[in-house]
């Protein structure tokens, strides 16, 4: 029996600069540069399509300035794609093209993101318990004493004591604050998670209970997660589909031991090579 | 400086008691009034260094209209103005109508006015002349 | 019983006038005409009608004396006029460059075509108090004016238009070419006093803005840029004082029609260099206002620039925090505001505390409240 | 005319004194009025228009007083109530400069009034639907208590992204086990716009739920207009186990007329030290107390 | 169950100067269910490669890899899309190598556990039961199963390995060399685990060091070609 996927892209694109007529063919790897050699636009995203399973770890590994990040920020309509488009479950359609006001909903209903920076998906100065409840007062929920309910049981989840419910991150350490980042991205029982570089600048132990938590919760929770890292060692404990990104396009995709064991195009083996 | 100035920027400049001795000089029952003097607000345009134009602020201005020998005669000119706003519509409507023997005796009163003026700027022009520096000067003293 | 809002406040506030009146002219010196004020006390004059954002020099003066020198009540009563007057219309856009110029240097050169003029400036005086002056009447004036034409030497007049400096620099293309985000307004231009501010504001509702911005207010921002929350380096490209012709249509005859001149001054600062365009280029920030104000004319430039700075970071680099704050009669009154009664406002926040104070009471530390 | 005659009549030529009637001149009218008729379109919608300035202080009500110049006619009869007071030095102040102008009728009785405008204060009577209240407005921006930034702000509404307003309320549970805002208690008007109400009491706020009248907000200095069309749905924000509550004045009443359902001033005796209660609706309390009937 | 055509494996090493190494060429041979292939040849000669190849962790170059899959049907596993790969792993073919190559702080109990929950859907206590009988089956002592493998010695981590592939019941089991660092007695016991996977049904491919697994598990042999070529591209 074969599942439907979650979320399909087709031919995402993101050019920042008024572009021009050849900007996506005259860059990418073939041309070791993103930026157009005619108006000077800089692809961040050339033509990237792929498709995530339900219950399935996607990979998404480059350098940075490979357009990862880029196109996590697309998926999650934190920027705005130029060309290209985004398909829902069976939705037939691009979500791409909708309002606004319709993003956000299914943003909010469907997906969850942490960032590398936890100062983007927090507001520091607010409770981790208001932090998470933002979401669920998004999703509608007018009631503290469920808000908080729902809180805690995500915080004992991403096991932050209970008791911290009423203090702001701004408190807590980095992988604490991850931690709390990662309970207000689950809030909403999401079909979709994206890790954005998680665990970068969190030192090595924290990284690894962080990786844990992570596979713990995709696990029970059955989430299908972008995981977005430079870091092939986090790739290969999380994921078991990988994209290899390299001047913003895909270079090489499959399933992350075969591109761990046997990356076929120069930039993968490269990147393994330095890295293993 | 002043010697291509125009009629308006003439009478903008003229003394008070100068726009008095014009206006009586005009044939007074001859000209009608069409709109009798107004203040209100000229919105000034200007242009920054890259062309682009943009509103700089507004002035008081007095506006008028008179009409003689079926000729119109329009005026703006800055502040609460009324007598000049007057002088200034007589004066445009004079000069476009056919009366020579007027007409030369506008243009003899303006021409003496603007002579005065003309002196007046000249010698302020000069003191800010003089304001100029000379490099040369400068790096002997 | 206590300060509350009862009646006897008609009563109260005519009689406040009243006094304030009389404050004024109790002293029993002669009365000050505002003729006096217009051609003596100038500086004030000019700086009233950029911030009044009304080129009316008899009404400022009438203004500044009304309000006893207080520049900001005086703008404020030109901004009050101005409502009440309809608008006859626009001028045709004049370019500065067809100026008549009493002051005008560069930072950036030092010697320009046309010559540095330095005109009537206080800049390379010495501050100090001119005890003569407390002498000043008609005879010493006038000996003094005699003295000054006495033998003045026809120098030959100075030109009727200058180039401007910048030019210089953009013939050999060092100067970018548009100002850095903003632009072109795509439907004209843009009037703040006919249209509301919206963000982000094109160029010409930015300048105009400014333009009728206060001088203080404008300096302050600019300063905070100058000395590092922010990165404008100015050099003063130019900086000029002088009079330019108001033109219109005539209704008529669609001749071109001069219906007087204004005082203003021009500033323009060149700042650090972009690589947008292609190759690097100076960026330049631009000032003009209404009189003899060069504080103004400098620090909105410098503003201009800042405002252009790509990822605000600073306060005068972020275009709604710089234009939303810089109105003097905004700002005046908002913080006059403050003076008016608030009890009823008050007595709901009291009740808050109270309320609050009782439930705390009741279960210890707020937080343990909610928890139940 | 012609011009010896007009320069013979000393007085025509005269610098210009008179102020036109309602004091703004009329294309600025026009401009208001539709303005209102959008926020009457779209309840709760702050339009933007262009605030002229006034003789009186930006902050000290020129938003009210703009709307209330662009549609008052000499029919009018006027109330200006600050703090509930007629007798308030602003109310004072506006209703000379109006009177002024316009040349209308004042009351100080609110159901003989067709227009009247407030600050910080709904009237105690119901009104009814030939009547206006005016509000003056110093912050339009409900959501400026949580972002600065206009641009933001503008984004939120149109996306009806309010979640961070119900977060700060939930936050303020948190700290204090109440919420702590006083006055100025945001609404939604007609299930869509977070709005604010001016700095009214939490107990004139049920007054703006489908009342008989129209309310319009104008605030000068932020130049925003906006509107509560009558027989709207106002609803204050709260939280299912978190209700909104009015002012409470359980055990107090009026020292003058001995209502114990008005809104009231606290006012500390200079004699007896003692806490005493007044009516902050003045207007209301001279009529229950008999003094006009 | 697998049939094996013609299978090659190149590697194009772009970092090495475009250096293609030819691992091996034309491999064909085919087992049915429940039949148990042993791969031989010397060292170098691609036995291991073949494996990967078949587990989709290596792409083939060449031929085909037909598969007899549940879910799928006839499956070539050299050409199927990605999602499809992941799931016959997920719930038909197991691969199991020389060396331990599991998620660090996890448990040896929940290692071995883990694929009976993910795969079989058992709930945790069973399958911890299980993983405890089949751990003490391979003398791993009791207080060693809450601790993490990574400090075990390379025998026990290789009997943890082994227990983690044969607790579930795959329909293809890909063994690479598992039972090279054990002694006689743990050979004997992995012996006997496979001959019961054997007798459940599972057709197994797998590289022994030692004769006795050899001689007593496998049905077929398969002879790797002496030689690899090795040549520089251009």
């Amino acid at each position: 029996m074969m599942s439907l996927p979650v979320m399909k892209a087709e031919g995402l694109t993101k050019i920042y600069g008024i572009g021009c007529p050849v900007c996506r063919e005259s860059t990418g790897p073939g041309y070791e540069t993103n930026i157009c050699r005619e108006c000077g636009a800089v692809v961040a995203c050339g033509d990237i399509s792929f498709e995530l399973y339900p219950d399935e770890v996607l990979g998404i590994v480059g350098e940075s300035g490979s357009g990862k990040s880029t196109l996590v920020k697309l998926l999650y309509f934190d920027s705005e794609a130029t060309h290209g488009a985004i398909y829902i479950n069976d939705s037939a359609d691009n979500v791409l093209s909708l309002s606004p006001f319709q993003k956000r909903r299914i943003r909010n209903s469907r997906m969850g993101m942490v960032y590398q920076n936890p100062h983007y998906g927090l507001r520091m100065e607010v409770t981790s318990g208001g932090n998470i409840s933002e979401r669920l007062i998004m999703a509608g929920w007018r009631n503290i004493a469920a808000m908080r309910a729902r809180a805690s049981y995500l915080l004992r989840k991403t096991e932050i004591p209970v008791l911290r419910i009423d203090e702001p991150p701004a408190n807590f350490s980095g992988g604490e604050q991850q931690r709390v980042q990662i309970s207000k991205a689950l809030s909403n029982n999401p079909s979709i998670l994206f890790l954005d570089e998680v665990t970068t600048g969190l030192d090595l132990s924290v990284q690894a209970r962080v990786l844990d938590l992570i596979r713990a919760l995709q696990s029970n929770l059955h989430l299908s997660v972008i995981v977005v890292s430079h870091d092939l060692g986090v790739i290969r404990l999380l994921t078991t589909r990988t994209m290899v990104m390299k001047y913003g396009r895909v270079v090489e995709s499959g399933l992350t031991d075969q591109i761990l064991e046997d990356p076929q195009h120069h930039y993968t083996q490269l990147l393994v090579s330095s890295q293993l | 400086m002043a010697d291509g100035m125009d009629n308006q920027s003439i009478i903008a400049k003229m003394d008070d008691r100068s726009i008095e001795r014009l206006i009586c000089l005009m044939p007074a029952n001859e000209i009608d009034i069409v709109k009798t003097p107004e203040t209100g607000l000229l919105m000034m345009a200007v242009k920054d260094s890259f062309d682009v134009e943009f509103y700089l602020g507004e002035i008081l201005v007095t506006e008028a209209e008179v009409r003689y020998n079926g000729k119109k005669g329009y005026s703006m000119v800055m502040g609460d103005e009324p007598e000049r706003a007057i002088a200034a519509a007589v004066v445009d409507a004079v000069l476009g109508s056919d009366n020579k023997k007027l007409k030369m005796t506008v243009n003899r009163v303006l021409a003496s006015c603007m002579k005065r003026v003309n002196k007046n700027e000249k010698q302020q022009g000069k003191l800010t002349a003089r304001t100029k520096v000379s490099f040369e000067t400068m790096r002997k003293g | 019983m206590g300060y509350v809002a009862v009646k006897g406040g008609t009563e109260a506030i005519e009689n406040a006038a009243k006094l304030l009146y009389y404050e004024r002219i109790k002293g029993g010196t002669r009365p000050l005409k505002a003729d006096q004020i217009r051609e003596q006390l100038y500086l004030a004059v000019d700086r009233v009608m950029g911030e009044g954002s009304l080129y009316a020099p008899d009404l400022a003066a009438l203004a500044i004396k009304q309000s006893a020198g207080d520049t900001f009540e005086a703008s404020f009563m030109l901004r009050a006029y101005r409502a009440t007057k309809p608008r006859v219309g626009y001028s045709i856009p004049q370019a500065t460059t067809e100026i008549k110029v009493v002051r005008r240097i560069s930072a950036a050169f030092k010697d320009i075509p046309g010559g540095q003029i330095l005109g009537p400036t206080s800049d390379y005086t010495l501050r100090l108090l001119d005890f003569e002056l407390l002498n000043d009447n008609q005879k010493t004036r006038k000996s003094y004016i005699n003295n000054l034409f006495k033998g003045l030497r026809d120098v030959g007049p100075l030109p009727e238009s200058f180039p401007r400096v910048i030019e210089i620099m953009r013939k050999e293309g060092l100067l970018t070419e548009r100002a850095g985000n903003s632009g072109l307004d795509i439907s004209g231009i843009y009037d703040v006093t006919r249209q509301s501010l919206t963000f982000p504001a094109g160029r010409s509702a930015t300048l105009q803005s400014m333009a009728r911005g206060e001088t203080g207010g404008l300096l302050l921002l600019a300063y905070s840029n100058m000395r590092g929350y922010g990165d404008i380096h100015p050099t003063v490209g130019e900086l000029r004082v002088g009079y330019v012709p108001v033109r219109i249509k005539h209704p008529y005859t669609s001749e071109l029609y001069t219906v007087g001149e204004v005082k203003i001054t021009e500033a323009e600062v060149i700042a650090k260099f972009t690589a947008n365009d292609g190759s690097p280029k100076f960026t330049l920030g631009y000032g003009l206002c209404f009189g003899h104000n060069e504080t103004k004319a400098i620090s909105m430039a410098i503003l201009d620039r800042a405002m252009q700075t790509e990822g605000k970071r600073m306060p005068s680099e972020d275009q709604e925090f710089v234009l939303s704050h810089i109105d003097g009669i905004d700002a005046l009154g908002f913080c006059a505001h403050w003076k008016l009664p608030h009890y009823v406002t008050f007595q709901s926040d009291l009740d808050r505390l109270r309320k609050t104070r009782e439930s705390d009471n009741l279960c210890g530390r707020g937080k343990a409240g909610i928890e139940k | 005319m012609k011009l010896d005659n007009y320069m013979k009549r000393k007085e025509s030529r005269q610098k210009a004194v008179e102020y036109n009637f309602a004091f703004l001149d009329e294309s600025a009218k026009k401009e208001i009025r539709r303005k209102i008729l959008k926020a009457v379109a779209v309840p709760g919608y702050q339009v933007p228009f262009a605030s002229r300035e006034l003789p009186i202080a930006k902050g000290w009500g020129t938003g009210g007083l703009q709307i209330t110049l662009s549609i008052i006619g000499s029919g009018d009869v006027l109330k200006v109530i600050d703090q509930g007071c007629d007798g308030s030095v602003n109310a004072v102040n506006i209703k000379k400069f109006i009177g002024r102008v316009t040349g209308v009728k004042t009351t100080t009785v609110t159901r003989e009034a067709t227009i009247i405008q407030t600050r910080h204060r709904i009237p105690e009577e119901r009104m009814s639907e030939d009547q206006i209240l005016v509000l003056q407005v110093p912050f339009p921006e409900a959501l400026r208590m949580v972002e600065p930034s206009e641009l933001e702000t503008r984004r939120m509404h149109g996306e009806a992204d309010y979640s961070r307003m119900w977060l700060y309320l939930y936050e303020d549970i948190v700290r204090y086990s109440e919420i702590s805002i006083g006055a100025r208690y945001p609404v939604t008007v007609n299930g869509r716009y977070i709005m604010d109400p001016s700095p009214i009491p939490r107990w004139d706020i049920p007054k703006l739920n489908m009342a008989d009248t129209i309310y319009i907000f104008g605030a000068g200095r932020e130049k925003r207009i906006y509107a509560v069309p009558p027989h709207t749905k106002v609803e204050p924000l709260e939280f299912e186990d978190f209700k909104f509550r009015v002012e409470d004045f359980t055990g107090a009443a009026c020292r003058r007329c001995g209502s114990a359902d008005t809104f009231l001033d606290e006012i500390i005796d200079e004699v007896s030290g003692r806490r005493i209660y007044q009516c902050s609706d003045t207007g209301q309390c001279d009529l229950s107390n008999g003094k006009i009937s | 169950m697998l049939r094996v055509e013609n299978l090659s494996k190149t590697f194009n090493i772009h970092i090495l100067d475009n250096k293609v190494i030819n691992a091996f060429c034309d491999v064909s041979f085919h087992l049915k269910r429940g039949e148990f292939l042993g791969l031989s040849g010397p060292s170098g000669s691609g036995k291991s490669t073949i494996l990967k190849c078949i587990y989709r962790a290596y792409l083939s170059s060449g031929g085909n890899i037909w598969f007899d899959s549940a879910e799928y049907g006839k499956l070539n596993i050299a050409t199927a899309p990605n999602h499809a790969i992941l799931n016959i792993r997920r719930r038909e073919v197991g691969y199991v190598s020389q060396f331990l190559k599991v998620i660090p702080r996890v448990p040896a109990i929940d290692i071995v556990a883990e694929p009976l929950v993910t795969k079989s859907r058992l709930s945790l206590d069973k399958a911890r039961t299980r993983a405890g009988e089949l751990l003490e089956r391979l003398d791993i002592p009791p207080y060693l199963f809450d601790a993490y493998p990574c400090s075990f010695s390379g025998g026990e981590q290789q009997r943890v390995n082994i227990a983690r592939a044969v607790i579930w019941t795959p329909r293809l089991l890909l063994l690479d060399e598992p039972t090279a660092s054990l002694d006689k007695d743990s050979i004997a016991v992995v012996t006997d685990l496979l001959k019961e996977l054997k007798y459940e049904g599972t057709t197994m491919i797998g590289i022994f060091h030692d004769r006795i697994i050899i001689d007593s598990v496998t049905d077929k042999k398969y002879e790797m070609n002496q030689g690899v070529t090795v040549h520089a591209a251009q």
